[in-house]
């Protein structure tokens, strides 16, 4: 626990300063905020950006000619260099703003209506988020292709010998979370976009929960599609982003349609501008996006290294003190995993648990996390989820485990 | 019928003076719903059929409901202890009330005991569907 | 000119204290901001709300059980009742939240993809803006329908006979702009939606250039669809409106799928929640919802009646001022417009005056105005568009009218 | 030939010395422009074709090149003043080079003399796809 303790002493202790909501209470009690995978709470950096750009430069962007439109377009390209950076991709071209990673994966799995056919076959995972689901059945419906999923072992973890197996159909796309929402597993992706690329096989990532935690490289990865969103790391709401490999870019029809995305248009037709302009219609959420490259920057001062490392102790932490509690059952066991834990009582079903934690000033999140197809395999009607970020500190979890101990006993 | 006598809003009256020891504390008066859960009797496991129960809620919640002489009788489970407490005040409000008194009736006493979120994110607890429920039954017990 | 300098004298200083931005200097000249059709600024009500949500409450709704993810949800139950009242549907749960008129129009667009066929007619006007063209352009090829549009006349108002005709040949759909981002033509919706239901055909009302000028009363006006945007109305970026008739609502499939907008899912099947939620798939633009409340309030407060009347003399000022100006065309002259107004110069390209005003601290909109058929059919290449709002004044008027006199001489 | 022995950063240097006067007062530097603009000698209206417009511009642009002795030469025209002149100082720094020289060069003069703004919103203002151009222009006269 050194770590924890030195690292929570200097840095967490500025760190926690910057965001504003810790300081405040819930019920009468300092808020204990754990829902972290839900959404994160945002630091000054980014809340004050906000403002800046609405007090300052508020503007559409390149629909005319004048200073503040310049400066909103330039401070949206800024983002977009930053996030372009900040996965390693070759271009910031490929870095597409949506709004959110809900939006990302419905682009894709749109994009690949028109080349599916009865004979092909989509796979997902027992681990997916329903927005890693839904826009997959969806595109399945309308193309009267086949889904399969691939199951979990007991440990929470993929099965790779269904993988190999699975691939030898040649399915035309794998869509995978990186990391799951409700166990918290890191998929081995690296492996299984090895696997599929030898089958000529593309693989759509779903990075929502594993980009706060620690640092994603696509081009390592060479995964063909990315998602994730920018409020579950420490950014505004309503902004996500879709990375694609660039020749995917230049064939893939847009979801929308509208001004902005086009380069010449009469009743007869329509000139797409290029990407990442052709899945941007409309006005975008220029503020929100500005305000987004702080968000990351947050994230890069500190550095992932830091991150994971502290991270990675309050989280043994927890786990630990958890397994303390024998009323408590945690789900799953998988070596690799983010900050993010479900559990189950014997004596109290988790919504009552959500309640009474709510009511010492403690947010858990209590459901089936928007993951019900998973639910179901594990025979459970919902959990309890902690999931950290790194403004928690041990203090945090030591309150949470006694407050747990009280309401169980 | 004693129950006659007392109004709806008297009944609800009541609960909120009840209420009023735990000063809105959320941890007191949680526990006092839990408490109020445990002591509700028990819903025959013979009616705890798909057909009782309650849609849209996150846990499971069965409600039956009988007429006697004119009232509505109402029983219920809940596999969470503080749904159960809420229902086991709904049916202490509702319980022997005829179905016209049930459907004018304004209930207000949730948010007066300080339990505004139970209302608020009603697609997660329940309590509106709940209620729905009981004056969708005292209407179709309405002669 | 008397309710100007009235109402300007007393109430508009103290409207504009309340826009931050309009204290700023541009080229190290007060700015004046006319170029709000493109979107307007944010008093201090709207942009410290957005801080207020992020320092007090910020959480994913809905997903679980505490005491933020509660009030989140409240506040934007809030706006959506605030909403449904300020355009009096009947009911709150008619109001979508997208991401813009343009999202919007692609779910109504969308919606529509599977009930037409090669014999079916889709209509709109030469007044739209390319998000209200190219949609509907997308779904005729994906139906193969067929696309009529309805001329202007020389003053700008659309073509009745036309009307009258094309209607008999039972279009599906007629989408159509309230007012035109150009021109600034009022379209008689009223009386073109009276004349569509004789003959049962549906009408989609693009209110983006409306909504912030006059009240809207869907009951009233009968419209089957209507959209706005919350940037084109004091409101933050990133939010949009979709009304919809409520038997439209059951029957419509969305055009996202994925977490929020489920009730129940399994790999092999999926069930909606009902409206408004069907539509409103992944984490919502949350904090920028809550702060659109404060947009309307803003609204509210000053009342139409005042909106109207100012903005109503400011603009035949602005008119007048203009025509003054020999080297000045305007273009259009439709009866009821919005306060904006494009113009061409004889002497000098629209980009070289919009540049050279810029240059003064004023910022119009030059360009094609994401009108790109209008631009054909009216045979330009661009206007400079000048567009008002209630925090103009007949100084910021003057001031353009001055400059333009010297640029253009 | 003269142009030879000034390098294409010591033209950019003049011109920024040039502008220095105007202390970046967006006004005066505009219709300064806007003078240049209307020096540059017409382009004959048969070179204003297709073929030599350049594309992605809010405005006509027009623009073509020609070799000589080994050094490349460019004539202009575009119906907005402030990119005329824009492109006359173009014209002045890339005219008479080699392409050589003019692939190896870097351009700065545009942020230098208050400009930034057309580079930003280089999509409406069409700058970036004329020096593209020019520099496509300079790749296919390379022998
Ligand atoms: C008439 C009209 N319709 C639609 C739009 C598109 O609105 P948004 O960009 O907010 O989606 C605009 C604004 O540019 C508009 O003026
Ligand atoms: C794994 C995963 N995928 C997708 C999503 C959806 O993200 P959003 O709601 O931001 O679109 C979430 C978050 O709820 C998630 O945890």
């Amino acid at each position: 626990m050194n770590i924890i303790n030195m690292i929570e002493n200097k840095q967490i202790t500025e760190i926690r300063k910057q965001f504003p909501i810790l300081q405040t209470n819930i019920n009468k009690k300092p808020l204990v905020y754990l829902d972290n995978a839900s959404t994160t709470q945002k630091p000054n950096s980014v809340i004050n950006k906000i403002s800046e750009y609405y007090k300052n430069y508020n503007s559409n962007i390149e629909r005319g000619f004048h200073t503040l439109g310049s400066q909103s377009f330039e401070q949206v390209n800024k983002t977009r260099e930053t996030v372009s950076k900040f996965i390693n991709s070759q271009n910031s071209s490929q870095i597409i703003f949506t709004s959110g990673t809900t939006e990302s994966i419905n682009i894709v799995a749109n994009g690949f209506a028109n080349e599916l056919n009865e004979e092909d076959i989509v796979i997902l995972s027992e681990l997916e988020h329903h927005s890693n689901i839904v826009p997959w059945i969806n595109l399945c419906r309308n193309t009267n292709s086949k889904l399969e999923v691939i199951p979990i072992l007991k440990s929470g973890e993929l099965d790779f010998k269904f993988i190999h197996n699975i691939i030898k159909k040649r399915p035309k796309i794998i869509a995978l979370t990186y990391a799951s929402n409700v166990i918290g597993t890191i998929n081995d992706i690296e492996q299984i976009i090895k696997i599929a690329h030898e089958y000529n096989i593309k693989v759509f990532i779903d990075a929502a929960q594993a980009v706060p935690h620690f640092a994603i490289n696509v081009q390592k990865l060479d995964c063909d599609f990315l998602a994730f969103s920018s409020h579950k790391m420490y950014g505004p709401m309503g902004v996500g982003v879709l990375y694609c490999k660039e020749e995917i870019l230049q064939n893939m029809k847009p979801l929308k349609f509208g001004g902005a995305m086009i380069e010449d248009v009469s009743f007869c037709d329509f000139k797409y501008r290029e990407h990442p302009y052709k899945f941007e219609a409309g006005t975008m959420n220029i503020s929100n996006i500005i305000a987004f490259n702080e968000a990351i920057e947050f994230i890069n001062q500190i550095g992932f290294e830091v991150i994971e490392k502290y991270e990675k102790d309050l989280f043994e932490y927890l786990i630990q003190e958890l397994q303390n509690i024998s009323q408590i059952k945690i789900i799953g066991n998988p070596k690799n995993k983010v900050p993010l834990v479900s559990f189950i009582a014997k004596n109290m079903h988790p919504f009552d648990i959500g309640m009474m934690l709510n009511a010492s000033g403690i947010a858990v999140r209590t459901g089936n996390h928007c993951a019900q197809p998973l639910m179901d395999k594990l025979n459970l009607s919902g959990t309890v989820r902690v999931s950290l970020s790194i403004y928690n500190t041990k203090e945090e979890i030591d309150f949470l485990v006694s407050t747990l101990k009280k309401i169980l006993l | 019928m004693l129950k006659e006598k007392k109004d709806i809003d008297r009944i609800q009256n009541d609960i909120i003076e009840e209420f009023q020891i735990f000063e809105n504390d959320m941890e007191e008066t949680l526990e006092y719903l839990i408490e109020l859960g445990n002591n509700l009797s028990i819903l025959n496991t013979e009616y705890k059929i798909d057909q009782n129960k309650i849609k849209g809620c996150l846990s499971n919640v069965w409600l039956i409901c009988k007429k006697e002489d004119g009232y509505l009788f109402f029983e219920a489970d809940s596999d969470t202890k503080i749904i159960k407490g809420l229902i086991s005040l709904l049916i202490k409000i509702f319980s022997g009330q005829t179905s016209q008194n049930i459907l004018n009736s304004n209930l207000y006493f949730v948010e007066k005991i300080g339990l505004k979120n139970m209302i608020s994110s009603k697609r997660i607890s329940g309590y509106s569907n709940i209620v729905d429920k009981i004056l969708n039954l005292a209407k179709s017990y309405k002669d």
